[in-house]
């Protein structure tokens, strides 16, 4: 292969996929930050909501 | 069955490419006049092209948006700008990366250049607008506007740029020049790298219109435990 | 009696959160409906699907036959917010000027120096609204809505703040555009109030309508009566 | 008519509050002034240097101006809610956004003449060479700055970090029109005679002028009820 401008071909294909990784990793938090708040606001519907079955789970324990 | 899907396509994505970089690197010759760095047009054409078909679907998914009112429509044009910004990011970084070294500088007010750039500017304001607004209808609505806004300016920019300089290289597909401007095997592996790309471009829209929809539930639960 | 206001299984949304759920409701010209309910009930969404001001999902919605952002239907609805709805730095009678001559009143600047007379405020015609009191503004406001001769006219919380002169004077406006079969529609929390002058009233709980109909005597002699019967919270 | 009758309320209105109180006039004014100024002392420039950059440095100054007097537009309206006073009285919401357009468009082209005296003084530049292409140039370049403004302050008037969401917006949406502004301006202030070169610009303002205004004039309603 030629070594010309091996580099900066190197630095093109790294900065590529540089991006189109760090884009998948802040999708992948992101995921994981809403399904976080997803469950707390299900549980706080809950504790509202459905407050019988809660209680009834805090006794067995 | 959608999660496998989209593992599915990520998958089939990933192997392709595989193929693909092997092909790239060890099996095609270098450019007679450009050496190595011409294998960047290998990520550098798809990822533009993927970005273009971006934007185009993100205006219909706007108007659709703007027609029905369905919130399909508009997670799906969020995540798709979302992910073309990605690909347009990549797309000008690549090709700065190749201008440095065939025509020495970084940067140059080329009209592909220009509008590539004010496409990343315009969506770039797209998804901050959407950040900034939290009620779901009316950010739906306003981020529709600006898409369908932005797109028109797109055009205006490429066709009045078009009219002037240019110092990019002219089109090399087979569609466009009617052949005879690439090697066919590598105009084949160009198609091969835009498919790769695309499906990894389809299976992110995917995963990222699934946390829109998560987020609005999220949105409308928390209006439910505020009204109770 | 044709209908002032027709509501046809009308559903908003915020975002997936349905905030009127599946409202029907037909007001009467010349009626005077009360819409009743607790705090994030809905009322005030409704109101502003009615004035134009906020769009809605499903469903239809009829203002004087026409759809709510029709130039017929904003030309005949007078619509009186939480806001004063004037400009701080134009003078009372620029300000009425202005909202006469877009609403296309003809000689706007008579009709105002008449209306800026109506609610006593004549002397202040030429002083900005920043250097008016309380009551002055409050007054400008109900002359502001009242100017175009609306025939519906949608008020939100009408009595909340006001002071009594004010107070007279919109029960006043109010009664006089009835008699020329003006249709009201007002969301309060006065119960009292807002129960002696409708006709009619409409409970709304979590975007729901539990009870619509005339307002009855039993009402006037029991204001909670509504609540205790058709409400979740008035059963518990 | 009725409804541009109805926006020329709209924007006498406008008019008659920016007279009174000046807000926006006096930080566009001011704003545009010092900018001309710290450029011309930070840079120096001569004669040919500045009929090279002059053009560019102009409209740079009137799209920043812009910005103020735009995020004003509507925010005007927000105290006393006199925006939903409006949208739900007779005037439609076209005729709102062609008058707040028509009263931004008359704003900065006051910030324009006051800063091409300015520019005058500071830059030794003849600008009043072929002053009707210039008024010409200024009325169509600023139109479309203006209702690039009103649409996109209308969208933002409600956000959090409105001032900060406007410019992000608009400058990318204006660069079309600011490059063609700023060619026009560099041929007028060069005393060349305008070629197709220029006549082609002025072609991608028209278009854009007209493009936009039939567009935002087609989204008003969508922008501003909501």
């Amino acid at each position: 292969m030629d070594a010309r401008n091996f580099t900066f071909m190197f630095y093109g294909f790294l900065a590529a996929w540089l991006i189109v990784l760090l884009y998948v990793i802040s999708l992948a938090r992101r995921g994981a930050r809403l399904n976080r708040e997803l469950e707390q606001v299900k549980q706080l519907i809950g504790a509202d909501r459905a407050s019988e079955p809660a209680r009834l789970e805090d006794r067995s324990r | 069955m959608r999660d496998k899907f989209v593992v599915a396509l990520a998958v089939a994505a990933g192997v392709l490419l595989a193929f693909n970089l092997y092909r790239i690197f060890l099996v095609l010759p270098d450019e007679a006049l450009q050496g190595a760095i011409y294998r960047i047009i290998f990520f550098h054409v798809p990822a533009a092209i993927t970005g273009m078909i971006g934007y185009f679907a993100a205006l219909l998914l706007s108007l659709a948006y703007l027609s029905f009112g369905n919130f399909r429509y508009d997670s799906l044009a969020a995540s798709v700008v979302e992910v073309s910004v990605v690909f347009s990011v990549v797309n000008i970084v690549t090709g700065s990366i190749w201008a440095r070294v065939i025509w020495g500088i970084w940067w140059t007010w080329d009209y592909r250049l220009t509008s590539a750039l004010v496409c990343v500017l315009i969506f770039s304001g797209y998804l901050m607008l959407r950040r900034a607004i939290d009620e779901p209808t009316q950010r739906a609505r306003l981020s529709a506007a600006l898409c369908v806004f932005g797109c028109i300016d797109v055009v205006i920019v490429w066709k009045s740029i078009e009219w002037f300089r240019t110092q990019h290289p002219g089109p090399v597909l087979s569609i466009r020049t009617g052949g005879g401007r690439i090697d066919p095997a590598m105009e084949q592996m160009l198609y091969l790298n835009f498919a790769a790309i695309l499906m990894i471009a389809i299976a992110l829209v995917l995963i990222r219109t699934r946390q829109e929809a998560t987020a609005r539930e999220i949105d409308s639960l928390r209006r439910i435990a505020n009204a109770a | 009696m044709p209908q002032a206001i027709e509501l046809d299984r009308l559903w908003k949304f915020y975002g997936d959160y349905p905030a009127l759920r599946d409202l029907s409701l037909n007001i009467a010209q010349g009626a005077c409906c009360a819409l009743l309910g607790r705090n994030g009930a809905g009322k005030t969404t409704l109101l502003r699907i009615l004035a134009g001001l906020s769009p809605f999902q499903r469903g239809t919605v009829r203002v004087c036959g026409e759809s709510p952002r029709s130039e017929k239907a904003r030309r005949l609805n007078g619509f009186l917010g939480h806001g004063i709805g004037v400009y701080e730095d134009l003078s009372g009678l620029e300000n009425l000027t202005f909202f006469a001559r877009v609403a296309g009143i003809e000689r706007p600047a008579s009709a105002s120096a008449h209306w800026l007379e109506r609610v006593g405020l004549a002397r202040a015609a030429s002083m900005p609204v920043r250097q008016f009191s309380r009551g002055m503004r409050q007054r400008l406001a109900l002359a502001r809505a009242f100017l175009h001769a609306p025939s519906v006219l949608l008020l939100d919380e009408p009595f909340t703040a006001l002071d009594d002169r004010a107070i007279a004077m919109l029960t006043e406006l109010l009664t006089e555009a009835r008699r020329r079969g003006a249709t009201l529609v007002l969301s309060t929390h006065q119960l009292r109030e807002a129960l002696a002058i409708a006709s009619h009233v409409a409970l709304i709980e979590n975007g729901r309508l539990c009870y619509a109909g005339e307002r009855t005597g039993d009402m006037l002699e029991d204001p909670a009566l509504l609540y205790r019967l058709y409400t979740k919270l008035g059963a518990a | 008519m009725k409804s541009l009758a109805q926006a020329l309320s709209v924007a006498r209105k406008d008019l008659a509050i920016e007279l009174r109180t000046k807000e926006s006039i006096n930080a566009a004014g001011a704003f545009a002034v010092v900018i001309l100024l710290l450029f011309s002392f930070a840079f120096d420039p001569g004669a040919d240097a500045t009929r090279e950059i002059g053009g560019g440095l102009l409209w740079l100054v009137f799209a920043f101006a812009g910005a103020l007097i735009f995020n004003r537009g509507f925010a005007r309206e927000l105290p006393n809610d006199c925006l939903d006073t409006l949208l739900s009285s007779a005037v439609s919401g076209a005729s709102l956004l062609l008058g707040k357009s028509f009263a931004n468009l008359l704003m900065l082209l006051a910030v324009e003449f006051l800063s091409l005296f300015v520019f005058g003084i500071f830059y030794d530049v003849r600008w009043w060479l072929r002053p009707l292409e210039l008024a010409a140039l200024c009325v169509l370049a600023t139109w479309g700055i203006s209702v690039i403004g009103a649409v996109f302050g209308a969208l933002t008037v409600n956000l959090r970090l409105r001032e900060l969401m406007l410019p992000v917006i608009i400058y990318p949406l204006l660069i079309p029109l600011l490059i063609a502004a700023i060619e026009i301006t560099n041929a007028l202030f060069s005393n060349r005679p305008l070629g197709s070169y220029e006549l082609l610009w002025g072609r991608v303002l028209l278009v854009f002028d007209i493009v936009f205004t039939a567009l935002a004039m087609a989204l008003a309603e969508t922008i501003l009820v909501n």
